[in-house]
């Protein structure tokens, strides 16, 4: 039997629903010793600002049980290096590429789509409005409804390509935002971002991250982001890209179940940079063992 | 760069509290240069999560090794691997130490568990003239295993010279001006501080071997950025070192 | 050196401040095999409602990395049961006991306060105001601030014994209704109660819960449950009660330093119903390593 | 009731994927009963969190034996404890087997790992008649280990009886009616389901093990319930069984 692995999210059609998150895979270069990334349904850059940022100083990372926190504060090389650098090598590799926009302001969301909108090689827009590390940027906007919906109308009007929201799970109903993005013409949400979260060194009393907080991922919040998916999906009508502790081919058959299109996968590709491929060939071999021709018959169904 | 399920050879206790684990692994025993590291994925559960940076300590024939304490969860778990257990290594990576080039005289120089890549580095210094300088708190904390012409400087005296292992060093300073030398360095980070200053007054070349929290090893999470001379960015640990020449980096 | 363990919230002193949390020790009888409730600085008793509830049907609870989903759906004996039965006890083994109540209307709440007041085995009232797990009942309250104030204004009125009230994680910013808390009277805040996550079975395609979704504990959650803890404390001048996935003495330690006067340990004692004793003793080591004479000292000693 | 530090004596593999772990604890091994079972924390880490409940297999002496397949993360850790290794267990929990009463003929039914508790009861079962009826899906999943008097049933028919064993314990209600009978039963619940009804039709005493995710096992975290003929009430599978008399409780 062989099995149609492949999924629509808007007008973007992927070869199959793994997609690799943002931020964990930079911008292809180093995984792609690991793995065939014209293989894998789509990559997520790392976080584009305008101009370049610097990123926090040390230390970004602390692990957490089953989980880490980062707070890495969106260092990324820039607009510009980022298109004559970074593009060329995704479209040597043959890899279908989301591009993830950060920023402070609307603006600077719309002048960031705008300045990637011709480039081919991008094949959709991921609006990160929701990272909880920078100060003036995404955690405001995430936690404002009203600001989301104005991001997707703003940046929706910028760019025919597919549009991908990704929303903070630091708020009560996350399903609220959806049904904006939704309404404004947004093509699907990625849920979910990292949980906000701290660590202390209980000698010195500091926190263990520079930061202060920073953003929690792994399979510690896999609940966590299963059960965001599950709550947008019986309350709205969006595709979307189910995000948060995926590390395996069941992982991402919980996540499709309860309601994903598609899925990202982060944190796993810093432990097995292959994970992306096993993922696709363990999704095979479900379908298969339970005679599903189709994978994306398995999204939203759940038997609740 | 290889991911590698290694087969555990053998754990031994070389030292009160150190370890040394010999696993079979060719690719990567034919690959790693001294100073380079692996990341080693210590379960096939989920947790502990993250791979472990691990120096590699010594070749041999198709056998590396890594030597450690035992420091949390990852490393106890690590000491208990026996034969028959397996350890998957992600390797080689980063860049080890220099060794070509113009000068005559090696000096290593480690602090603590420090010693760790230098059994490695010995061997493949090969011809030059070496001398070791390793420090350490107390005596127990002096790991002199597979090492060539050691002094040793502790701190409450218990072993060698009384003090730390730069002063110890800088003792030495008129011999060493006697040679175009180079010095390869690991260590807690005040004794690299205090080497840099060292050998940026003595105009001697140095280079040290950094460490900092790894969530990948490979340069795709941006999660180890070391300061440098430039300011309006970070280096990374993982991928432009471990490995640094003393004066590109602020540590 | 002899250290002082004690701390205070409101006018509620308690010799160390280890308590074991809500629905995680029962009424006490069982874990009392295991360790000894007067030496632990309080016990805080399952939610109990005017009425005895049934509870959710199985399965109630999962596993998951480094935690646990439950959704035991407020099972308990009901008022009567608890003052016939279950204070005796807890006043035999000489516990200081905190009694949680949970309720569906705020005239429930009142009323079981009422009901309570005049029992001097229980020391102090906490109002969960914060349980995902009851569809009526506390999250939606949880979710809204006003509730919240009306709440703590109403019990306060009906009780002259601390009140403490649980709050729920699962919104954007824990400490706003801090404040309204503080304002109305309130003595203390508990955080966290879980976060609402779920699981599904790949085979089957139900949630492993029957209930749909549960609360996900233990130290999957920890650097949440310590993100909000410092976010109350750098924003309102309350007695903070640290909970969410201490496993040992250091934990204990960070949740202190973040600012927390006492602490309430849950899932572990399901696993080693002995831990609180542990933790003290633990505690009491480290004052000692770190010549802390007392340790109220940590509380809110971060160094940020 | 005991929290108790283990030492394994061994882990042997005694059928396809089928394990039996010797830890010694006298303490346990002085107080259990069969069909009580033990909670096992399985390292000493925080992962695998929960403690996972097996019943006790067997006791001698100072050591107790546990029965188990690898199934999850939990068991498979568990197969590999060594010598030198500890479990951490947390017994004797629940209520086991009434073996005291008025019955001269014991019948155990097992399906597959529901065996796991019977090695036990039938060395406590000393003087009674006994007879075994052990059922599988094939004659891989029949575990007759440290039983006695044995007929087997398999789905397939690749051992004994074709049919499930309940069916096979009908075509002897004849020679069972002879004696007063009380049964002791473990394994799926589909099996303990059939069985039930048969007992009832025809009034044969029956107590069944049965199995519920557990997250404490003694009673504190209400994870456990089991549905009653009483409507407004769950007993606890840990604390109220986990053998019931089959008329109490809704399989
Ligand atoms: C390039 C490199 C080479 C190393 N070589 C060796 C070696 O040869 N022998 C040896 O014993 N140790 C070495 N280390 C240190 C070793 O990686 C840690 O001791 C080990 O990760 C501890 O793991 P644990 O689970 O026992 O400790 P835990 O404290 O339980 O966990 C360690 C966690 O802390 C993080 N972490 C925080 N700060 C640091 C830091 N400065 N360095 C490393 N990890 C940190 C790790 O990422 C990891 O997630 C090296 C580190 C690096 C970066
Ligand atoms: C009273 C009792 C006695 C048992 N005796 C034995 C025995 O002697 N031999 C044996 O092989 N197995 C026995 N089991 C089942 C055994 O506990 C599970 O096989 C074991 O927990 C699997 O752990 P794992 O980590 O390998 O599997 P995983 O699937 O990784 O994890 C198991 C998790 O699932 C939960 N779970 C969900 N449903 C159940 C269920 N119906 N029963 C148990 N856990 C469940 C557990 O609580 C645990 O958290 C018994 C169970 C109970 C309740
Ligand atoms: C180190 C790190 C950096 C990240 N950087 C970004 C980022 O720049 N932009 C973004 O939208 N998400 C970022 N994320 C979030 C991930 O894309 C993802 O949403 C999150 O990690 C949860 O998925 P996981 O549990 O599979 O890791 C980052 C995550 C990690 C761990
Ligand atoms: C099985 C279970 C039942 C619980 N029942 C209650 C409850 O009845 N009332 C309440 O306020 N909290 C209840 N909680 C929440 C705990 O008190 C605690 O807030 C939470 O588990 C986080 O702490 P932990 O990570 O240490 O377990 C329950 C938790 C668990 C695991
Ligand atoms: S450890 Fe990930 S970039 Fe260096
Ligand atoms: S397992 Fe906790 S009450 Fe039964």
């Amino acid at each position: 039997m062989s099995v149609d692995l492949s999924v629509n999210i808007g007008n973007l059609k992927l070869q199959n629903p793994v997609i690799l998150a943002s931020g964990t895979v930079g911008y292809g270069n180093e995984i792609s010793n690991f793995t065939d990334l014209s293989k894998i349904g789509a990559i997520v850059t790392k976080s584009i600002s305008l101009k370049p940022r610097k990123g926090n100083p040390p230390q970004r990372i602390v692990e957490t049980p089953s989980g880490m926190l980062n707070a890495i504060g969106l260092a990324n090389v820039g607009l510009e290096v980022f298109i004559n650098e970074k593009i060329p090598f995704l479209r040597e590799v043959n890899s279908t590429v989301i591009c993830n926009i950060a920023a402070s302001t609307i603006e600077e969301y719309v002048e960031c789509t705008k300045a990637l909108n011709d480039h081919d090689t991008i094949k959709a827009f991921e609006i990160n409005v929701s990272c909880p590390n920078v100060k003036e940027g995404g955690l405001t906007f995430g936690n404002d409804t009203n600001a989301v919906g104005r991001i997707t109308e703003k940046v929706r009007a910028a760019t025919g390509k597919p549009v991908i929201i990704k929303r903070t799970p630091n708020v009560a109903t996350i399903s609220e935002s959806a049904k904006v993005v939704k309404q404004e013409g947004g093509d699907a949400v990625s849920a979910i971002n990292t949980l906000v979260g701290t660590a202390f060194n209980i000698r010195t009393r500091k926190p263990k991250i520079f930061n202060v907080t920073g953003g929690l991922s792994g399979p510690a919040i896999k609940p966590v982001a299963l059960a965001k998916v599950l709550e947008i999906s019986r309350n709205v009508e969006i595709p979307i890209i189910g995000i948060g502790g995926i590390v395996d081919w069941s992982d991402a058959v919980e996540f499709m179940i309860a309601g994903s299109t598609a899925f990202q996968i982060g944190t796993i590709n810093f432990i097995n940079p292959n994970a992306g491929l096993e993922i696709i060939e363990g999704l095979e071999k479900y379908c298969e063992e339970t005679s599903i021709s189709k994978l994306s018959e398995l999204t939203a169904s759940y038997q609740i | 760069m290889v991911i590698s399920k290694a087969p555990v050879v053998s754990t031994r206790e070389i030292h009160e509290n150190i370890f040394l684990l010999e696993a079979r692994c060719p690719v990567v025993a034919s690959q790693i240069k001294p100073g380079q590291f692996c990341n080693i994925k210590i379960t096939e559960f989920s947790s502990p999560l993250l791979r472990r940076p691990f120096s590699v300590c010594d070749v041999n024939g198709n056998s590396i090794y890594f030597m450690f304490n035992i420091f949390g969860e990852g490393t106890k778990l690590l000491s208990r691997k026996r034969e028959g257990d397996t350890v998957n290594i992600l390797a080689p990576l980063g860049n080890g130490f220099t060794i070509e080039g113009d000068y005559e005289h090696a000096i290593i120089v480690a602090g603590g568990l420090g010693a760790a890549p230098f059994p490695f580095l010995t061997k493949k210094l090969d011809g030059k003239k070496i001398s070791t300088f390793i420090g350490g708190r107390t005596a127990n904390d002096v790991i002199t295993y597979g090492m060539e012409n050691i002094q040793t400087a502790t701190e409450d005296g218990s072993l060698g010279f009384k003090g730390n292992v730069v002063q110890l060093l800088k003792n030495n300073l008129p011999e060493i001006k006697k040679h175009k030398t180079r010095i390869f360095s690991c260590g807690p980070n005040p004794m690299l501080r205090a080497l840099k200053e060292f050998c940026i007054e003595n105009e001697i070349e140095c280079q040290a071997s950094t460490e900092c929290a790894m969530a990948c090893g490979f340069g795709i999470c941006q999660g180890c950025p070391i300061e440098t001379a430039e300011k309006d960015k970070y280096l990374l640990v993982c991928k432009d070192g471990p490995v640094f020449d003393v004066r590109d980096v602020i540590i």
